[in-house]
């Protein structure tokens, strides 16, 4: 059971408790798009062997969005921060680059 | 209104805790900016005001809980629900806010008596051990979503949608059970 | 190859077996192979046994960064059936069906293919109504299934509870020929036939990197080196994502874990191999007598080949409603795979955007019972250099034509 | 023969008697007992039969890795097979019975397959069998079938109780043994919150067994004082019974509690499952001892030494009379030493070391037995049980020296840490050559969320298996007698030939041998991986815990290689199997899964009505009278809807209410219409779509004021469409003014519909519901029988409708007056199918039907419902692409068979040839086919390429031996010009 920390109500919730909503900071493409432009919002994803920006829903709790900085083979959590925003913050991608000096950046 | 009944007809259960839907209830939800002065205007002649993170606030035999950073709940009676609802809304005006009587929607249930925890325990993935008194927690009950919060000495208060509310007295009824208690 | 037989078995009985050859060599990496294969699982070595067999090319290697079959190919619940809906699914899994009825034969190696009937339970008139239209799709394509009643459902499955209480059972989509293979078995029988026609497969060699130039690819690079080759074929299930990437493209693919368990060995208690797709549990008994059971997903992306605990409660919950007996069994063992999810849960087999390099992936969740199907179409498409009828409809473009094959749109079935 | 001792036992109280079957014969035991205990006291040594060879097969442990005593307990409803008997806490009137026998354990026929050991090495199937799929598939294979599998399941349902809990602490510790003991104090003194699981119903592990002395007390008395001081302690909780079955993500644990196992019938839970969430987890799950192997090493009364020892000291049993021990350590000669203690005889101690020097073997030399050094086993003497050991030198090939009659065997190869907890999430190990062991390095911790540890290992889990190793490692102070190395002997003899390594045995319960690890060594399964699956290591039900290293080393041999190179199969929960009923704990029957009720639930029940799920609702789906159908039942509502006037309860819709400055411009961006343009008071059908362009739900929007909308969803959909809402705004347009609540629960709502429709909302009064008041597409608050109502005037069914909104607590008291005054006007109720027929007559489309996944509104001919005025909605791009906008899309028609019958649901036309895969080609295929009762004949909707162009085509739709043909027409059949609505 992963826990993860819902940055809204502070509540350390358990996978049960939230909705997993996939990779993160994808930003929408509207009608005029290009083809390419909107197959890659719409199905190319980044699926990472390692660390992973995605969304979830404390959906059995205080209903909010947020978003996580999370290794998909350790599945250590490295953060989570509101959804109300484009890029992760500052001090989340410094951390994750200390722990994980492999890791190339998150976009 | 007296053709309103709750979902359950007020149905209790006594086991190692005793496990009773409280009857009809009042609630009001709010959703706003809860750094609204108007809000806080709104909620003062009630005696209350704004709880803080997960915080639950009680005044006149009326309670206000925090469920989530832009929205509050609002419990009160039955009977004055709609008016609480209309009156709040008044007071908003035109600045952006949803205030909606929501007092038929779920179901209210109050689990009593020393071992109320090891109920609870049995359903909810919440570490009862270091729940303060009137924090709400707003969780799962083995499958449907719930709030509960720590309402007085040995008396928990929970909230779950009405439709379920048949399943939420199950639960409740079976995890009471005398032989299961746990300590 | 030395040819397996029951006068085999009896001849080295008397020399208490000391006679048998390895089923395939642990050869060292060539310098080139006119096609390399990425991951030995149950597709890759198909792919590399059609394309010696069909198409005469044999200086292939197949390489593989932990032990063959180790994948999802040696993980599942190996439940094998071809009535699928839509026209293009169903072509191909009925390919794979009617290979592996001759499989043990062609291979010369009992894969255990066991038609014992499949069931898929309607527990909602909206189950009943996608399974009516199966059934008249599967007429159309050639395959033989069939709609049964809820009376037949209690013949065939005695420990079913088909009344309810909650989702009372309304009937089945039946197919007799459906079932079960033994996994290990698929995986080993190809390996070896691979390996009796010179193919090398190359266990612990992990591919770190593809080689390419002017947009063609040249080689890869591995953890025991460099080697070059013609054509290239990845086949690598849920780390389909890390091998694109090497060689700098996307694909429409999550990686996430699928789980299965097994119950302690019991006698005979189901003959037949039952999904209830409504309630979502899976259910079969093994040749050795354990109760092999699955459910569904678990999101989150995940490498590790472990889920979370929850998605087996809530799976065991709808096993016990369902065949209330096993209540008193007990669990002996779960485990974990991880899967490749694509954007309309169907397949990809297909040209990429790296001339010469092909990718068979994305068969999720069920991918075991497409093995000698996808081996063969992929075989054909890295052959020719252009896919078959079978692998047209499968290839990369349709997620940007928007031309989707999607299974689970009449009741709800993945896999 | 094996017997109760006259004295001792310190878990029996002899006081207290108890009975129990064995295979139907009576047999007495005492309070304390494990089954295992009792029944060898009873002298039943012959327990089980082996997998694959019938073998007959005793006891080899005293805990959790018995391999072969597994028996079926109790009977009927309540019967479960493969329970250990060392696991069995003994109780008045348990019955057991074996297993895999046939006709009894003593004669079994399927131990022919023992005879014929050479035809069915590992693996043999794969090798033959191959003639024909046919003889595979109806002779071979259910054979085989028949033959595998253990114990027999219960034939009727489990009436036991079973239920889950979840607990939280900074530290779990598993195992009760002294290292778990004494972690569990000092970090109870420390004052975390510590709970300590037990797997057994006894504290303090080996110890008390294995002797020595801790902090100068014997263990018994150690134990005693550690557990009154964790007793104090508020912060520490004790567990007995409870088993830590797995670590799983993030370090999350699941136990297994068996409350009531042995008190069954009690009334409490049989099992509860725990899931704990700790800080850390301290694994002190003590070590498992590992057999020899040596031919005939799984006779009867060849057991490991230490049960052998436990039986003596716990249970005052003894296992025989003669018991010879077999060791390649000292640890063994504590066996040898209980076995004197007790009175009985060691005929010798068979050592592989050739000098034997330690503390412990010169005090077992001291008392006259004879030590014989550098000796191995050649064979046990011995069928149904144990007569006697061949012996031989270690070093050679099995040449026979002496022969000793005995009735016991002990054997050791060592000690195995339980290292399953820490590996259980990938806990790494390292390979300590010198004590032949694998232990937890404590340098690759399993890692939690944070990155760090969440396993740490104490005791013999840790690889520490002397008492004074594991004092010092606690802070503590030990005396234990010294222990000289053992030597890494995995089989007996070094040499020997092939004819013992078929019959020296690794996995006991799945028959493998040291010869099928080296035949899959020889064919090229030389992965451990490949080992295991294809020889069975290690894959019972004790999931090689006594097996799997002596397994490893023996492919390591094999292979001419390290075993640390051979390295471990995967550790996979859980640690011991637990039940199915734990897993699923409360959740069956009625409280399977979450049922949701309406507020007129009740009444619908009391009707007796025929129910459909749909989603966690149940909803009506008719109400047959007595003796009628169901198909009666419906055409009997419809036709009563369509002349007089039906109700249904349509509670379950979706209700979402949309509320603020930018709500309008939001719901243009959810809907394809254009919904900021609705007037208040006004209604408006609409479309919603997903990204990917399809149609993913439908649902009447309803202009509340100036700045709140609210939007109906279909049933299903209220909860998915909220959290599509939720996540545009919070995620995508978070700067846009809008709240949103999901009111669904909040109001029962009731369709009145049909001609008389109005009359009864009029014969219920309190509002005006004239044409003129409320016109079609309009709403109006106000009451109706004197409750608080919204009524909405939509048309589902193409007839007069009302759909009434009121507060969910006063759902019942509106449907009872609606009830009672719809019967002057010949009301009766419609369930789901009934509305489906409606709408299907009516040529509306059903989210689900029509669609399905694949399905854009424009290929539904509901062009009409997108407006062309919007820049941009949710899906409009996707509709966009080269496929969506092809000429030859499936769209939507009526279907209309040319004899009146009903056409298939579900069948596809077919076209001209085949394709390129052989398939037939088609062309278009039904959606939705009922019986009209209101045209007395069958009408359909479908989806043929271009279809709307094609009216009056004729398609030919084949089912089973049966071909439809049916022309291409409108959808509508039914008032096509909407009058009826609209009245
Ligand atoms: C629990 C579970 C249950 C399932 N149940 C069913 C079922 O009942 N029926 C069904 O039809 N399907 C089922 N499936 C799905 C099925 O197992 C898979 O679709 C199928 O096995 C995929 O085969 P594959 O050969 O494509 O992949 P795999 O067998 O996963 O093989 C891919 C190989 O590629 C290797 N590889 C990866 N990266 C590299 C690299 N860089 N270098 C070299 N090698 C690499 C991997 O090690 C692996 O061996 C199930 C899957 C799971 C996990
Ligand atoms: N001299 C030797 O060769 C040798 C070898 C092994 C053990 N020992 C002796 O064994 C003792 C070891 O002490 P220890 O405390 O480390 O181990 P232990 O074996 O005494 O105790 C382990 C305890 O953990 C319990 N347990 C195991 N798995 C569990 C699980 N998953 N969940 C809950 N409980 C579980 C067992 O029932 C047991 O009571 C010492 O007395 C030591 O001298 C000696
Ligand atoms: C169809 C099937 C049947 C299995 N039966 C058993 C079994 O009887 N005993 C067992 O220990 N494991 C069994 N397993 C599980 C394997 O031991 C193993 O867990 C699985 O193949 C995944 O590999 P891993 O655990 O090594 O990662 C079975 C697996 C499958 C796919
Ligand atoms: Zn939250």
């Amino acid at each position: 059971m992963q826990i993860i920390p819902c940055p809204y109500c502070g509540v350390e919730a358990e996978e049960t408790e939230l909705t997993y909503g996939h990779e993160a900071h994808l930003k929408r493409v509207g009608p005029d798009s290009d083809a390419a432009d909107f197959e890659a919002y719409m199905f190319t994803r980044k699926n990472p062997k390692g660390v992973h920006f995605e969304r979830w829903r404390h959906s059995n709790g205080c209903g909010k969005w947020f978003l996580a900085a999370r290794h998909t083979v350790t599945l250590e959590v490295f953060g989570t921060y509101p959804a109300q925003t484009t890029e992760p913050p500052a001090e989340l991608v410094e951390k994750i680059k200390a722990k994980c000096p492999e890791w190339k950046g998150w976009k | 209104m007296s053709e309103a009944v709750s979902a359950l007809k007020g149905e209790s259960h006594t086991g190692f805790a005793t496990v009773a839907e409280a009857g009809l209830t009042g609630m009001v939800t709010i959703r706003a900016d809860l750094g609204s002065k108007t809000l806080a205007d709104a909620l003062g002649p009630m005696g209350l005001s704004v709880p803080g993170l997960r915080g639950v606030v009680a005044a006149d035999g009326r309670s206000l809980a925090w469920m989530s950073p832009d929205e509050l709940m609002l419990f009160c009676g039955y009977d004055e629900a709609p008016k609480i609802a209309a009156d709040l809304t008044a007071a908003f005006g035109g600045e952006h806010s949803l205030v909606v009587n929501v007092s038929d929607m779920r179901s209210l249930f109050v689990v009593s008596g020393a071992k109320g925890d090891e109920v609870l325990m049995k359903l909810c993935p919440v570490d009862m051990a270091t729940l303060p008194q009137m924090e709400m927690r707003r969780t799962r009950a083995a499958q449907t979503g719930v709030a509960f919060w720590r309402s007085g000495p040995g008396e928990i208060r929970l909230i779950c949608f009405r439709s379920v509310a048949g399943y939420m007295m199950g639960l409740l009824e079976v995890s009471s059970r005398r032989g299961g208690e746990i300590f | 190859m030395r040819r397996y037989s029951i006068f085999a078995i009896a001849r080295e009985a008397m020399r208490y077996h000391s006679g048998w050859e390895r089923a395939w060599r642990a050869p060292e990496p060539k310098k080139r192979y006119d096609v390399i294969v990425v991951g030995a699982g149950g597709h890759g070595l198909a792919t590399a046994y059609y394309l010696g067999k069909v198409h005469g090319i044999k200086n292939v290697a197949i390489i593989e960064k932990g032990w063959l079959g180790g994948g999802n190919s040696g993980r599942n619940t190996t439940i094998i059936r071809s009535n699928y809906l839509q026209d293009a699914s169903a072509a191909i899994f009925e390919k794979a069906l009617q290979l592996y009825e001759g499989l043990a034969k062609d291979l010369n190696y009992n894969v255990m293919f066991s038609p014992r009937g499949l069931l898929m339970l309607a527990q909602s008139e909206h189950e009943v109504r996608g399974y009516k239209r199966t059934v008249y799709a599967n007429a159309l394509q050639g395959i033989e299934t069939e709609w049964i009643s809820r009376e037949q459902v209690k013949d065939l499955v005695p420990i079913i509870n088909i009344d309810g209480p909650r989702y009372p059972v309304l009937g089945a989509l039946y197919q007799a020929r459906g079932g079960t293979g033994r996994h290990d078995a698929v995986n080993w029988g190809y390996a070896r036939a691979c390996d009796a026609m010179g193919m090398d497969i190359i266990q612990q060699c992990e591919v770190t990197g593809i080689r390419t130039e002017n947009g063609e690819v040249r080689g890869v690079d591995t953890t025991k080196g460099s080697i070059d080759c013609g054509k290239l074929a990845v086949v690598v299930s849920g780390h389909s994502g890390v091998l694109a990437e090497m060689a700098g493209f996307r694909m429409p693919i999550e990686s996430c874990p699928l789980q299965a368990w097994v119950s302690e060995p019991i006698k005979p208690v189901i003959d037949v191999v039952v999904m209830a797709n409504l309630v979502h549990c899976y259910i079969s008994q093994s040749d050795k007598g354990e109760l092999v059971l699955g459910g569904g997903i678990d999101h989150p992306n995940n490498y590790s080949q472990r889920g979370s605990w929850y998605t087996l409660e809530e799976t065991t919950r709808a096993l016990v409603e369902t065949y209330p007996i096993i209540s008193r069994l007990k669990m002996l063992r779960q485990w974990g795979g991880i899967m490749d999810i694509t954007g309309d849960h169907s397949p990809i087999i297909s040209k990429t955007p790296v001339r010469n390099m092909f990718m068979d992936c994305g068969w999720g969740t069920g991918g075991f019972k497409a093995i000698p199907g996808s081996g063969w179409a992929m075989a054909e498409l890295v052959a020719k250099g252009e896919p078959g009828p079978l692998a047209a409809p499968f290839s990369l473009e349709r997620f940007r034509e928007g031309r989707f094959i999607d299974e689970s749109v009449a009741a709800g079935v993945a896999h | 023969m094996s017997t109760r001792l006259a004295t001792g036992g310190r878990l029996i109280d002899r006081s207290k008697s108890l009975t129990f079957t064995f295979d139907g014969k009576p047999m007495r035991g005492f309070q304390g007992d494990t089954l295992a205990a009792a029944l060898l006291a009873g002298g039943q040594v012959l327990l089980g039969r082996s997998f694959k060879y019938h073998r007959p097969r005793g006891l080899l442990a005293s805990g959790a890795e018995e391999p072969n005593a597994l028996v079926n307990l109790g009977r009927n409803a309540r019967q479960e097979p493969d329970q250990r008997v060392t696991m069995t806490e003994l109780f008045d009137g348990l019955e057991a019975s074996s297993q895999n026998r046939w006709p009894s354990l003593a004669f079994d026929i399927g131990a022919i397959n023992d005879k014929l050991y050479k035809m069915f090495p590992a693996g043999f199937y794969y090798k033959t069998f191959m003639i024909s799929l046919g003889a595979w598939a109806k002779v071979f294979e259910p054979v085989i079938r028949r033959a595998a599998g253990l114990g027999n399941a219960a034939k009727e349902a489990d009436p036991d109780r079973y239920e889950q809990a979840y607990a939280f602490c900074d530290v779990l510790v598993a195992g009760g043994g002294v290292a778990g003991l004494a972690a569990a104090l000092s970090e109870g003194r420390a004052g975390k919150r510590v709970i300590l699981m037990e797997m057994t119903a006894h504290w303090g592990g080996r110890a008390p067994v294995d002797g020595g002395l801790i902090d100068g007390l014997s263990p018994d008395d150690w134990i005693a004082k550690t557990l009154a001081e964790l007793r104090t302690l508020p912060n520490v909780r004790l567990m007995e019974r409870t088993m830590v079955a797995g670590m799983h993500l993030h370090g999350s644990i699941i136990a297994y509690e068996r409350v009531a196992d042995h008190t069954p019938g009690d009334g409490r839970p049989r099992h509860r499952l725990w899931r704990v969430r700790p800080g850390i987890t301290i694994n002190a799950a003590g070590a498992t001892e590992r057999p020899l192997a040596f031919a005939g090493n799984d006779v009867p009364g060849v057991m490991l030494a230490s049960a052998v020892r436990d039986y003596i000291v716990n249970w005052a049993v003894s296992p025989g009379d003669r018991v010879v021990v077999v060791a390649n350590n000292d640890d063994a000669y504590r066996t040898a030493l209980a076995v004197l203690d007790a009175g009985l005889s060691v005929p010798a101690v068979i050592d592989a070391r050739d000098n034997v020097t330690g503390v412990l073997p010169m005090q077992v030399k001291a008392r006259g037995v004879r030590i014989l050094e550098g000796r191995g086993i050649a064979r046990v003497l011995g069928r149904t049980g144990v007569t006697g050991v061949a012996i031989c030198a270690q070093a050679g090939e099995g040449g026979v020296i002496e022969t000793l009659p005995c009735d016991c065997v002990a054997m050791s190869g060592g000690w195995s840490p339980n290292v399953h907890l820490w590996s259980h999430v990938g806990g790494k190990l390292s390979w300590d050559a010198d004590a032949a062991l694998f232990r937890p390095d404590a340098t690759r911790p399993p890692t939690g969320r944070d990155g760090g540890p969440i396993a740490a290992s104490v005791g013999a889990a840790n690889g520490l298996l002397t008492l004074d190793a594991i004092a010092a490692e606690a802070g503590m102070s030990a005396e234990v007698e010294p222990e000289a190395p053992l030597a890494p002997v995995w089989i007996m003899p070094a040499g020997a030939t092939q004819a013992l390594r078929y019959k020296s045995f690794l996995d006991f319960q799945n028959d493998v041998k040291v010869s099928d690890v080296e035949l899959a060594a020889r064919e090229g399964y030389t992965s451990v991986e490949h080992t295991k699956r294809y020889t069975t290591l290690g894959m019972a039900s004790d999931q090689g815990k006594s097996s799997n290293i002596n397994g490893l080393a023996i492919l390591s041999d094999a292979l001419g290689q390290t075993i640390p190179e051979t390295g471990t199969t995967t550790f996979r929960p859980p640690y011991n199997p637990i039940s199915f009923g734990a897993m699923a704990g409360e959740a069956r029957g009625e409280l399977f899964q979450p049922r949701r009720r309406t507020a007129m639930q009740d009444w619908h029940e009391a009707q007796h009505y025929h129910w459909e799920p749909v989603g966690f609702w149940r909803r009506p789906y008719c109400y047959p009278k007595a003796g009628e159908s169901h198909r009666d039942a419906v055409n009997r509502e419809i036709v009563n809807t369509r002349t007089n006037v039906g109700v249904l309860d349509a509670s379950t819709l979706g209700k979402i209410l949309v509320k603020g400055p930018d709500a309008g411009k939001f719901l243009d961006m959810m809907y394809t219409n254009m919904m900021s343009t609705l007037p208040v008071g006004k209604c408006r059908y609409g479309l919603m779509c997903n990204e990917n362009g399809f149609l993913s739900d439908d649902g009447v929007v309803v202009r509340l004021s100036e700045d709140s909308w609210l939007c109906h969803t279909t049933s299903g959909g209220a909860d998915r469409i909220h959290a599509h809402m939720e996540d545009w705004l919070q995620c995508e347009w978070w700067d846009w003014k809008v709240w949103t609540a999901n009111l669904t629960e909040q109001y029962a709502q009731i369709a009145v519909v049909g001609p008389k429709a109005r009359k009864v909302l009029e014969a219920l009064g309190g509002m005006d519901v004239s044409k003129a008041a409320l016109p079609f597409m309009g709403w109006a608050e106000g009451t109706l029988a004197g409750l608080p109502v919204r009524v909405y005037r939509i048309s589902f069914s193409g007839e007069l409708s009302y759909e009434i909104a009121v507060p969910a607590n006063m759902g019942a008291a509106l449907w009872d007056k609606v009830i009672a005054a719809g019967k002057a006007f010949g009301m009766m109720p419609y369930g789901t199918e009934a509305l489906h027929v409606m709408r299907a007559e009516k040529g509306f489309i059903m989210i689900g039907d029509e669609t399905d996944g694949t399905v854009i509104p424009q290929d539904l001919g509901l062009g009409w419902a997108i407006s062309k005025k919007k820049a941009d909605y949710i899906g409009k791009r996707a509709q966009q692409r080269s496929f969506m906008v092809a000429p030859d899309r499936w769209q939507l028609v009526g279907l209309e068979t040319l004899d009146g019958s009903v056409l298939p649901d579900g069948a596809y036309a077919t076209a001209e040839g085949f394709n390129a895969n052989g398939q037939r080609n088609t062309q278009g295929r039904v959606t939705s086919s009922y019986y009209s009762p209101t045209l007395k004949k069958g009408i359909a909707m479908g989806l043929v390429p271009n279809g709307p162009a094609r009216m009056g085509e004729v398609l030919e739709f084949p089912a089973g031996d049966k071909l439809f043909r049916a022309r291409i027409v409108d959808p509508c059949f039914y008032d096509k010009e909407g009058e009826k609505s609209d009245v």
